[in-house]
């Protein structure tokens, strides 16, 4: 067992069980997050993709396309979570619209 | 089972496996947060195991730093804020009608079957298959930094990042567009001990986070991270409310929002001349280029980054118009 | 060759270009747009005798333009398309000038005149399509442009008639897509050639062929009102009375049997057709849709449902006479599609003055109605004898020579079909006629001394009364529509 | 003298244009405008090159790829380019009129960065052949959409903007799983990569984990259900945009990954036409029953999209190389047709102060033009000849025909008369005038604002006049003829 | 075999109308009054033909006896007879004169069943006269004013009838000199002789113009009196002339032209009257007069060409007993249809009436028409002169019957006659028997008249045009008298107004169904899509369209006879490896 097959399941683990949030999740919140463990699970298969048997270097390409997605998807998360907060505020405020 | 380090990756697997579950079904949501950035930073750890620090330094600066803080300011605003949630639960933000369980387990049983067919790729897929390894070593000589990560993230595939970059913008413009009009309920103030810890500590950041983007050039870090870190100054500064954003200084913040978006696309495109295609920087002047670059971004991201967290816009609040803004 | 080449598409254009310059005159603008109206149908007339004249001198017109790769959007000036081009022209103007003075105060006279012109480019089109494709563009045209003026008074009754209107006519034209499409699949071409495409096709899978025309004509047979689509004809009759005269005697109805014609002769060929054994069938169902179209007639007592009924009759005699496969039953046919057209229209438009002028809407109220309109009854009457068949009129010519193709083709049963015709024709006009002039108004209802309604009503009806006269009391000249159907049916059948 | 190529120039321009309109709000209308113009331009050189010298491609920084990113240009993306910049260019100027006055201050104000992010980010995806950075384009469009959906900030608007990103995001998500899969298998990530590709399992997952993420982002029924609130909650140019182009980039996405990839087997394909067919039955049901307008509209969406992908699926496997062509005059039809229709929602909402259909009858006001432009796009919509719709549909059912696929036919009619039912719910509010006291008098309500929705629906009748050189056009170098 | 079983036959209702008169043995007689008959029936269907008995002490010598003609006569006369005294019984129940009708009744069987089985003059004249005068009685019988005036004018005709008779039959017995019948058809007999005796007979035959008694008394008597009077009484007549006339072997040529004129003016007379009578009985009555031409053409036909005779005797013997069973039917079923309560019933009785009035009106197979055909055949045999003539009279007189049977049809539904208060099943089953016999006579006769049968077994089954042509003019006749009634606008709304309510009916129905449909098409969707909102199905759909997709793509791989072996080890080998 190597760790790219450890790390690699897991990253295919933990990426259904954000879709699985994602989709069920009753909360706002909760749906946020859960997309963000999806990001995770993906940026663990690039990473693990990248890895090559130790003495070798892995390769630096794929890091610098996770190092992207962290970025993207905190820039989605931030928008998601102002629409969320918009969203309370306006639920909060008056009820007829 | 040779390798003591196979039993660390087991765990460590596991513990993340188990952080993912755990932070979707605890009830209270910020344990859910809580639970989540520990998750973020155990992911962090098992991509260093995985060879990968640059990612797992960006990962936990802004996969889990930065968006660990978003997610409790939000929780925050819910909780007090608007106040819809008082004591109500803690358990939700939003009450919907109940999807039966039913439907949940269909989801879940679907999901099973992805795990599945995605393991089965995953375990069919050549290992330590082909990649751009030769290649990124082969054009690293004229990539005008020593750093392979910072060579893609800036030369190789610069077009990618800047427009990484664009996400950003776009991202702080949709958000300032979104929230206004909000009440201006006074944000979370820090205890003193916090804003004397933030006086001294604040300077330290601002070097480490200068650092780390110097080091990008050479070595894991760069300007990602560095305005990660230059972006918890922020953080700080508007937390223990050291600076509190006026109307007035929204000019100023659209630059630095823009800054370096423009100065990278406009070294792209002013680049291309002679024959050269935009982004195709001439060798010598690479690295000051790539430098320039760097140092620009991590400016607009640390703004950026900030100004997420903030939130709206700052603008003068004339009650009525801005509430009714639509 | 040729000095203007580009002469069918001046015709075309000159409805087509006109419509959007009326929509957007002002409503005020009534002069101008009076102006505009008849300076364009005079000029689009004299350009057709224009074109008449060099198609006679064998002059042959042919534009294309490449829609799709293969698939051309095709306009041809054949005799054919000529026979019914002259028509509409001439109808046009006529039922300008009406529709100017039905108008007259109205509301809505830019979108009526502008979907007007549209719904005559559109049958110009329908009649110069070189091919199948081109016809089924402008054959959803026509269902476009009419859909607004049936539903011209914009009421819930309009706009219930309009929605049947729709739905049988886009269904119809959905048919059509799929016919054309199946036809461009198996033919490798949608063009309109006498004596028709599909000869191999009908001979390697006869099935596919019979289905294809089944399809056809199905989909064009919704427009001439072939039962069982009919329906729809009676009930689009609360449009305002230009509308209906123009829907009856040319755009819609015609537009419908003049496909079944191009679709009879020049995408299977007659011969083709016949020995797909498809013809017969037609026939019959003209046959069936002759007597039930009369036989629903009789018992209507709105006058211009009545003459709806007749129509749904009348207009299959143009079908029967292309089904019956013989070249006399097809002058009588192709005659039929131009007399019909001048009786049809001049009917309607004198039923639209008995209710402009009396309010008289009702076979029952128009007691004594010819002493009072003497002008406009005296062209319905004889308008609705040349229905019926008398001598010398238009109606007689077209009949005698379908009983005589009928007998060409051995078909007697033909001239049983037209006599019973004949005869429920009489049943539901000569009451009519007797009320209007033998019979006294009614008791209690006042009838208003002489009516005014001014030229632009009282002439037109007069006028295609007149060419009612005309065309069957000379049919026999050079230039007649006879003669040029003659002339028309040497080349379909290929003499 | 800087001589910069029109590929990079057609995402630049709206790149810098964006930021001068972020930083300079209150020039931010003129900015726009000129920024389109000058994309404009920008594209029309593009165009004039492909059809000189065939598939354009920038290699950016002069690495090529693999290793780098290479923008091309062939027949197909100019033709998006086109679509957008044209499209774009005329919704602008409708917004301009749209969002005028004080009222709309702060929408104007963010309008214009968005939407011309929003058009760094389609033509970025045109022209992009790195499946990454696809990713990213999609999610720059995503973020501009949004702000673009939620502009108006009423909490349907918002709610709306709410799931749809997270349709967004969780589509972005599954494809950049799907990238993860193809780096697996392939180490490269270009688009010349995956031509040769044989078929694997971690190539399959990929394929089955972008293409569920991309009809998410396209809406394909039955993954449509944040589009109807999103498109309809939208202010009017913002729906016009998002209605008329945004769901293509996706679209557009699937078209090329079907050329590249060992892509659909008969079976997926298959799936893809049912649920295409779904979403035009499902659709039209729902348009049927909505009860405002651009809601009806927004399904009226709904069932394009799905008979896009009916189109993609018409011949099977062995006629998808030709099946793309139908399916892109299609996408190419509804984006302007929708978007002139969803600008003329616009203006009757304005003029008539409602959007409730059943209420459409009682109005004194009756914007004619914008009622007319309504007939016009939705003839283009039904497919009604001799619009580009039409020809749409009529490639749709050649080639199904052709190939014996009766089921797709049936389909097409089916939702072709579907159309023509709902859109007559419409016109006949339009038509009816017994139910207003007065007279209503016709040329109501004109305004200039009426001019770009009226050259939209009139572009999308007459551009089937156009759909040869149009199909032409669109085989320069597609996939990878004639290119380097 | 003796005399008695022929004086049983005429005495047993002699004995019976005695009995009537005492009043305790009233009731037994009623009951027995259908089997009054019986006798003369058995004695014709037991007894051999021919056969000849003598009484010579009875009267001048009472000669009675059967032979083939007479037998049958007596067969469908009794029939008819039996079938109206049951008819009788049930009608007269509640008759305030129900004995004096009952007397009568009998008397007039008596004298009927007796002329047949006569074979001398004298005792054939009694009971000729006895017959003629006690149906005065039944035609009186209702003493109405319509009934005193058809009384009185039958009373005057039976006068006129039996002294022509009397002098006829008294000149011939004397130039026979013999009283017995056999001897006067055997001898030469003068023109004189034969005029009388046809006038005597003519009377009784209702031949134009001795036919004005006969409609009015058939219409004002009884119905079961009516069935026996058309049926069985008219036919006395024809059977004098066949048994007293020196038929076959002598030609009395200008006898037989007034003869034949009479019949075929009779024929087509009878119907112009007939179609002006509003009482259907009366109707009946000229369709009898009217087929009593037809017999009449019969007999002038045998009295012109003696050789024809034999042809045509049996034809006529056919027709007589056609006519005797369709119209006695016709008369029952007037008078069980006049007794219905309900319209059910009535509509039954009235299909059922359908049947003897068809046949009578020559259905094809049917005995009227087989008549028709084989006397056709048979006057083939007489005058070249007059055959076409009296063919296409024949012919036509399809049409004319056909025309009399639907006036009478439309009477008796609009104007049925009145009827006394009777058991409506008792009087239902002797009509039924009838028209059964009417209607299954093709089948009956050649068992019962042997020989005599060949004519009719070889007759053409007649056509149907004539009926059919009757019937279409009687339709339009009635067609148009209504659209004259009601006006042509409404009569047409009328005609359409069926299928306007079927139409509506449909269209309601469509509607409806329509409506329910549109509910449903309303309410699927909205529920469909609130679920599909509240489950979230669209997000499962994402998660199940991956699933999907996946196993679609893969599913064939795993499955796949030959996976390639991949050129690079794959994560999978290294797990593997490891184990």
């Amino acid at each position: 067992m190597t760790p790219d097959l450890i790390y690699g399941l897991t990253g295919i683990a933990v990426f259904a069980i954000g879709l699985v949030g994602a989709l069920c999740a009753q909360d706002r919140l909760r749906r946020v997050l859960a997309l963000k463990l999806c990001s995770v699970g993906a940026g663990f298969l690039l990473v693990v993709g990248a890895w090559r048997t130790p003495p070798m270097a892995p390769d630096p390409v794929p890091h610098a396309l996770v190092i992207t997605g962290i970025v993207v998807m905190v820039s989605a998360t931030a928008v998601a979570l102002a629409l969320i907060r918009r969203l309370q505020t306006l639920e909060s405020s008056d009820d007829d619209d | 089972m040779n390798d003591p380090l196979v039993i660390f990756d087991l765990l460590l697997g596991g513990a993340i496996i188990a952080l993912a579950i755990a932070s979707l079904t605890v009830r209270d949501l910020f344990a859910a947060v809580v639970l989540f950035i520990i998750f973020g930073l155990l992911s962090a750890l098992a991509w260093v195991r995985l060879s990968a620090p640059d990612v797992a330094l960006a990962e936990a600066a802004i996969g889990t730093g930065v968006t660990g803080a978003l997610l409790l300011k939000t929780l925050h605003h819910l909780r007090f804020v608007t106040g819809t949630l008082g004591h109500q639960s803690a358990l939700s933000v939003t009450p919907h009608t109940p999807v039966p369980s039913g439907v949940i387990w269909a989801n879940a049983a679907f999901c099973g079957l992805i795990t599945l067919g995605l393991a089965v790729a995953f375990l069919g897929a050549p290992q330590a298959g082909p990649g751009f390894d030769a290649l990124v070593s082969e054009a690293m000589p004229a990539s005008g930094v020593e750093h392979p990560v910072t060579a893609i993230l800036l030369n190789f595939r610069a077009y990618d990042t800047l427009m990484e970059v664009v996400v950003l913008l776009a991202a702080v413009i949709a958000v300032w567009q979104i929230e206004r009009g909000l009440s201006d309920a006074p944000a979370p103030v820090m205890g003193e001990v916090w804003q004397g810890f933030a006086r001294l500590v604040l300077p330290a950041i601002v070097v480490v986070g200068t650092y780390l983007l110097w080091a990008g050039a050479e070595a894991p870090g760069g300007a990602f991270q560095g305005g990660a870190v230059l972006a918890a100054v922020g953080l700080l500064l508007l937390l223990t409310r050291a600076y509190v954003p006026r109307p007035g200084h929204r000019g100023i913040a659209r630059c630095a929002f823009v800054l370096g978006t423009v100065v990278f696309a406009a070294v792209a495109l002013l680049v291309a001349s002679g024959g050269r295609v935009a982004f195709e920087y001439p060798a010598d002047h690479a690295k000051a280029l790539i430098l320039l670059i760097e140092g620009l971004v991590t400016i607009s991201i640390a703004a950026t980054l900030a100004a997420l967290f903030h939130g709206r816009e700052p603008v003068a609040l004339r009650n009525k118009e801005d509430r009714n803004d639509t | 060759m040729t000095d203007a080449p580009l002469l069918p598409l001046f015709i075309l254009l000159t409805s087509l270009l006109v419509s959007p310059v009326l929509f957007a005159l002002p409503e005020h603008a009534a002069r101008l747009r009076t102006g505009i109206n008849l300076g364009m149908a005079t000029l689009k007339v004299a350009l057709v005798a224009w074109l008449s004249l060099k198609v006679a001198q064998g002059v042959v017109y042919d534009l294309r333009f490449e829609m799709l790769p293969g698939l051309e959007f095709k306009l041809q000036a054949d005799p054919l398309a000529l026979l019914f081009i002259a028509l509409s022209a001439l109808l046009w103007l006529i039922t300008t000038v009406y529709s100017v003075g039905y108008l007259e105060r109205g509301p809505h006279r830019a979108r009526f005149f502008g979907f007007f012109s549209l719904c005559v480019a559109a049958t110009v089109g329908i009649a110069m399509a070189g091919n199948l494709f081109t016809f089924l563009i402008f054959y959803e045209l026509l269902t476009l442009a009419t859909y607004p003026l049936v539903i011209h008074r914009g009421n819930a009754e309009s706009l219930r008639a309009g929605r049947i209107y729709l739905i049988y006519t886009l269904a119809g034209g959905l048919v059509l897509l799929l016919g054309t499409l199946a036809l461009w699949v198996l033919a490798g071409t949608t063009d309109f050639v006498p004596g028709g495409v599909l000869d191999s096709v009908a001979a390697e899978r006869p099935l596919a062929a019979q289905l294809l025309f089944v399809v056809l004509i199905g989909a064009v047979g919704v427009k001439a009102a072939l039962v069982p689509f009919h329906a729809w004809l009676p009930i689009a009759m609360v449009a305002p009375a230009p509308v209906s005269a123009l829907l009856h005697a040319v755009a819609v109805v015609k537009a419908g049997a003049f496909g079944i014609m191009r679709v009879v002769y020049e995408v299977f060929g007659i011969e083709t057709a016949q020995a797909l054994g498809m013809t017969a069938p037609l026939a019959a169902l003209a046959g069936v849709t002759i007597i039930y179209g009369s036989l629903r007639a009789i018992t209507q007592d709105d006058i211009k449902k009545r003459l709806a009924y007749s129509t749904v009759s009348q207009v299959s005699y143009i079908t029967l006479g292309v089904a019956l496969a013989s070249p006399i039953a097809a002058v009588g046919a192709l005659a039929h599609l131009i007399h019909q057209g001048l009786m049809k229209i001049t009917m309607f438009m004198a039923a639209g003055n008995l209710a402009e002028g009396l309010g008289v809407k009702k076979v029952s109220q128009m007691d004594g109605v010819g002493r009072v309109m003497p002008g406009t009854m005296l062209a319905f009457t004889l308008a609705a004898l040349a229905m019926i068949g008398l001598p010398p009129l238009a109606g007689f010519v077209s009949k005698w020579y379908l009983a005589q193709g009928g007998l060409d083709a051995g078909a007697t049963w033909v001239i049983a079909l037209l006599l019973g015709s004949s005869l429920l024709n009489a049943l539901y006009f000569l009451p009519m006629l007797h009320r209007a002039w033998f019979r006294d108004s009614a008791e209690g209802a006042e009838m208003p001394g002489r009516p005014r309604i001014g030229w632009m009503l009282a002439a037109p009806p007069i006028t295609t009364a007149l060419l009612v006269l005309v065309a069957g009391g000379f049919a026999n000249a050079p230039f007649s529509p006879l003669e040029w159907t003659r002339f028309v049916v040497a080349i379909e059948y290929q003499e | 003298m800087m001589t910069i190529d029109p590929v990079t120039l057609a995402i630049f321009l709206p790149l810098f244009g964006a930021v001068a309109a972020f930083v300079a709000p209150r020039a931010a209308a003129l900015i726009g405008l000129g920024t389109l113009a000058l994309t404009a331009a920008a594209v029309g050189l593009l165009a004039r090159d492909v059809i000189a010298t065939g598939a354009v491609i920038v290699p950016l920084g002069g690495w090529g790829a693999p290793l780098g990113i290479e923008l091309r240009a062939d027949g197909l993306s100019v033709a998006m380019l086109v679509l957008s910049v044209a499209v774009g260019f005329l919704v602008s100027l409708s917004a301009l009129d749209a969002l005028k006055g004080p009222a709309n201050a702060r929408q104007r104000q963010y309008f214009w960065p968005l939407w011309l992010l929003l058009l760094t980010g389609m033509n970025g995806v045109y022209l992009s052949s790195d499946i990454f950075n696809l990713y990213v384009m999609i999610e720059i469009i995503a973020l501009a959409a949004v702000g673009l959906t939620v502009l108006t900030g009423t909490r349907a608007a918002v709610r709306a903007g709410l799931d749809y990103m997270y349709a967004s995001i969780l589509g972005a998500l599954l494809f950049l799983m799907g990238v993860g899969f193809i780096y697996l298998q392939l180490g490269r990530l270009d688009f010349a990569g995956l031509m040769d590709a044989e078929p694997t399992g971690a190539l399959f997952a990929a394929v089955a984990l972008m293409l569920v993420g991309l009809a998410l982002k396209t809406a394909l029924f039955p993954l449509h259900f944040w589009l109807p609130a999103a498109h309809a909650n939208a202010t009017a140019p913002a729906s016009a945009l998002l209605s008329g182009l945004v769901v293509k980039a996706a679209l557009y996405i699937v078209l090329r990954l079907s050329q590249y990839m060992p892509f659909p087997s008969e079976s997926l394909l298959t799936l893809i036409g049912v649920m295409g067919a779904g979403a035009v039955i499902w659709g039209g049901i729902q348009a049927l029953r909505a009860e405002r307008l651009k809601l009806l509209v927004a399904w009226s969406t709904v069932t394009q999209i799905g008979l896009i992908f009916v189109a993609f699926a018409r011949a099977g496997e062995a006629g998808l190389t030709e099946s793309w062509k139908a399916a892109a005059l299609l996408i190419l039809a509804h984006g302007v047709a929708k978007a002139a229709m969803f600008l003329a929602v616009g203006r009757i909402k304005d003029e008539v102060g409602h959007d409730t259909i059943r209420d459409l009858d009682r109005a004194p006001v009756r914007p004619t033009l914008a009622q007319f432009t309504f007939a016009l796009a939705a003839i283009s919509l039904i497919g009604l000849p001799p619009s580009l719709g039409f020809i749409g549909k009529w490639s749709l059912m050649e080639g199904a025909m052709a190939a014996g696929y009766w089921h797709w036919i049936a389909v097409t009619m089916i939702g072709t008369l579907m159309s023509v039912a709902y859109f007559s719910r419409v016109f006949a509010g339009f038509l009816r005038f017994d139910r207003v006291r007065g007279t209503v008098a016709e040329h109501q309500g004109w305004a200039v604002a009426d001019a770009a929705p009226l050259a939209l629906a009139a572009m999308a009748i007459a551009l089937g006049l156009m759909a040869a050189p149009i199909l032409n056009f669109i085989e320069i170098g597609y996939p990878f003829g004639e290119a380097k | 075999m003796t005399i008695y079983p022929f004086l049983l036959a005429i005495g047993l209702p002699l004995v019976m109308a005695l009995a009537l008169i005492w009043p305790a043995a009233r009731a037994m007689v009623w009951r027995m009054m259908p089997l009054a008959a019986v006798p003369a029936l058995a004695l014709a269907l037991l007894g051999g033909a021919p056969v000849s008995m003598r009484g010579d002490w009875l009267v001048l010598g009472l000669t009675m006896g059967l032979d083939e003609i007479s037998r049958l006569f007596v067969i469908f006369t009794a029939a008819l007879w039996m079938a109206a005294g049951a008819a009788a019984r049930h009608w007269m129940r509640d008759d305030t004169r129900a004995t004096s009708f009952g007397v009568v009744f009998l008397m007039a069987m008596s004298g009927n069943i007796g002329l047949i089985l006569s074979q001398d003059a004298v005792a054939f004249y009694a009971a000729f006269a006895m017959m003629s005068f006690a149906s005065y009685g039944l035609v009186i019988h209702s003493r109405s004013a319509a009934a005193q005036g058809a009384a009185r004018t039958y009373i005057g005709f039976v006068i006129l009838g039996e002294l022509a008779l009397f002098a006829g039959l008294a000149l011939a017995t004397a130039q026979a000199g013999s009283i017995l019948l056999a001897d006067l058809r055997a001898a030469e007999l003068s023109g004189i002789a034969v005029a009388l005796m046809l006038l005597g007979f003519g009377v009784k035959l209702g031949v134009m113009p001795l036919h004005f008694w006969l409609p009015p008394a058939h219409g004002a008597a009884p119905a079961p009196a009516s069935a026996v009077l058309s049926g069985a009484m008219i036919k006395a007549g024809l059977f004098g002339m066949i048994a007293t006339l020196p038929l076959g072997l002598a030609a009395y040529a200008e006898l037989a032209t007034v003869m034949m004129a009479a019949g075929m003016v009779t024929i087509f007379a009878a119907l112009l009257l007939g179609v002006q009578q509003d009482n259907p009985k009366t109707v009946l009555g000229f369709s009898s007069v009217s087929q009593m031409g037809i017999i009449a053409l019969g007999l002038g036909a045998g009295l012109m060409v003696p050789a024809a005779w034999s042809a045509i005797l049996p034809v006529l013997v056919f027709l007589a007993a056609h006519h005797a069973l369709a119209k006695g039917a016709l008369f029952l079923g007037t008078g069980a249809f006049a007794v219905q309560g309900s319209r059910g019933a009535r509509v039954l009785i009235a299909a059922a009436l359908l049947l003897p009035a068809l046949v009578l009106a020559g259905l094809p197979f049917g005995s009227g028409a087989l008549g028709k055909e084989a006397l056709k055949a048979a006057l083939y045999a007489g005058s070249e002169v007059w055959l076409p003539w009296l063919t296409l009279a024949l012919t036509l007189s399809g049409v004319a019957t056909t025309l009399l049977m639907a006036r009478f049809a439309a009477l008796l539904w609009l104007n049925p006659p009145k009827a006394p208060t009777a058991r409506p099943d008792a009087l239902a089953l002797p009509f039924v028997t009838i028209a059964g016999a009417s209607v299954g006579l093709p089948l009956i006769w050649p068992v019962l008249a042997q020989d005599l049968a060949t004519p009719i077994e070889g007759a053409a089954p007649g056509a149907l045009w004539p009926l059919a042509l009757g019937v279409a003019i009687a339709l339009g006749v009635a067609v148009h008298a209504y659209a004259l009634r009601i006006g042509p606008a409404q009569f047409l709304a009328m005609l359409g107004a069926p299928y306007l309510a079927l139409a509506q009916r449909a269209a309601n129905h469509g509607a409806a169904k329509r409506r329910a449909a549109r509910r449903l098409a309303h309410a699927v969707p909205r529920i469909l899509a609130e679920r599909a909102l509240a489950w979230r199905l669209g997000q499962t759909a994402i998660a199940a369209l991956i699933a999907l997709v996946l196993a679609v793509e893969m599913v064939p791989l795993l499955w796949a006879d030959e996976v390639p072996a991949p050129a690079t080890p794959t994560i999978f080998d290294v797990l593997q490896g490891m184990n």
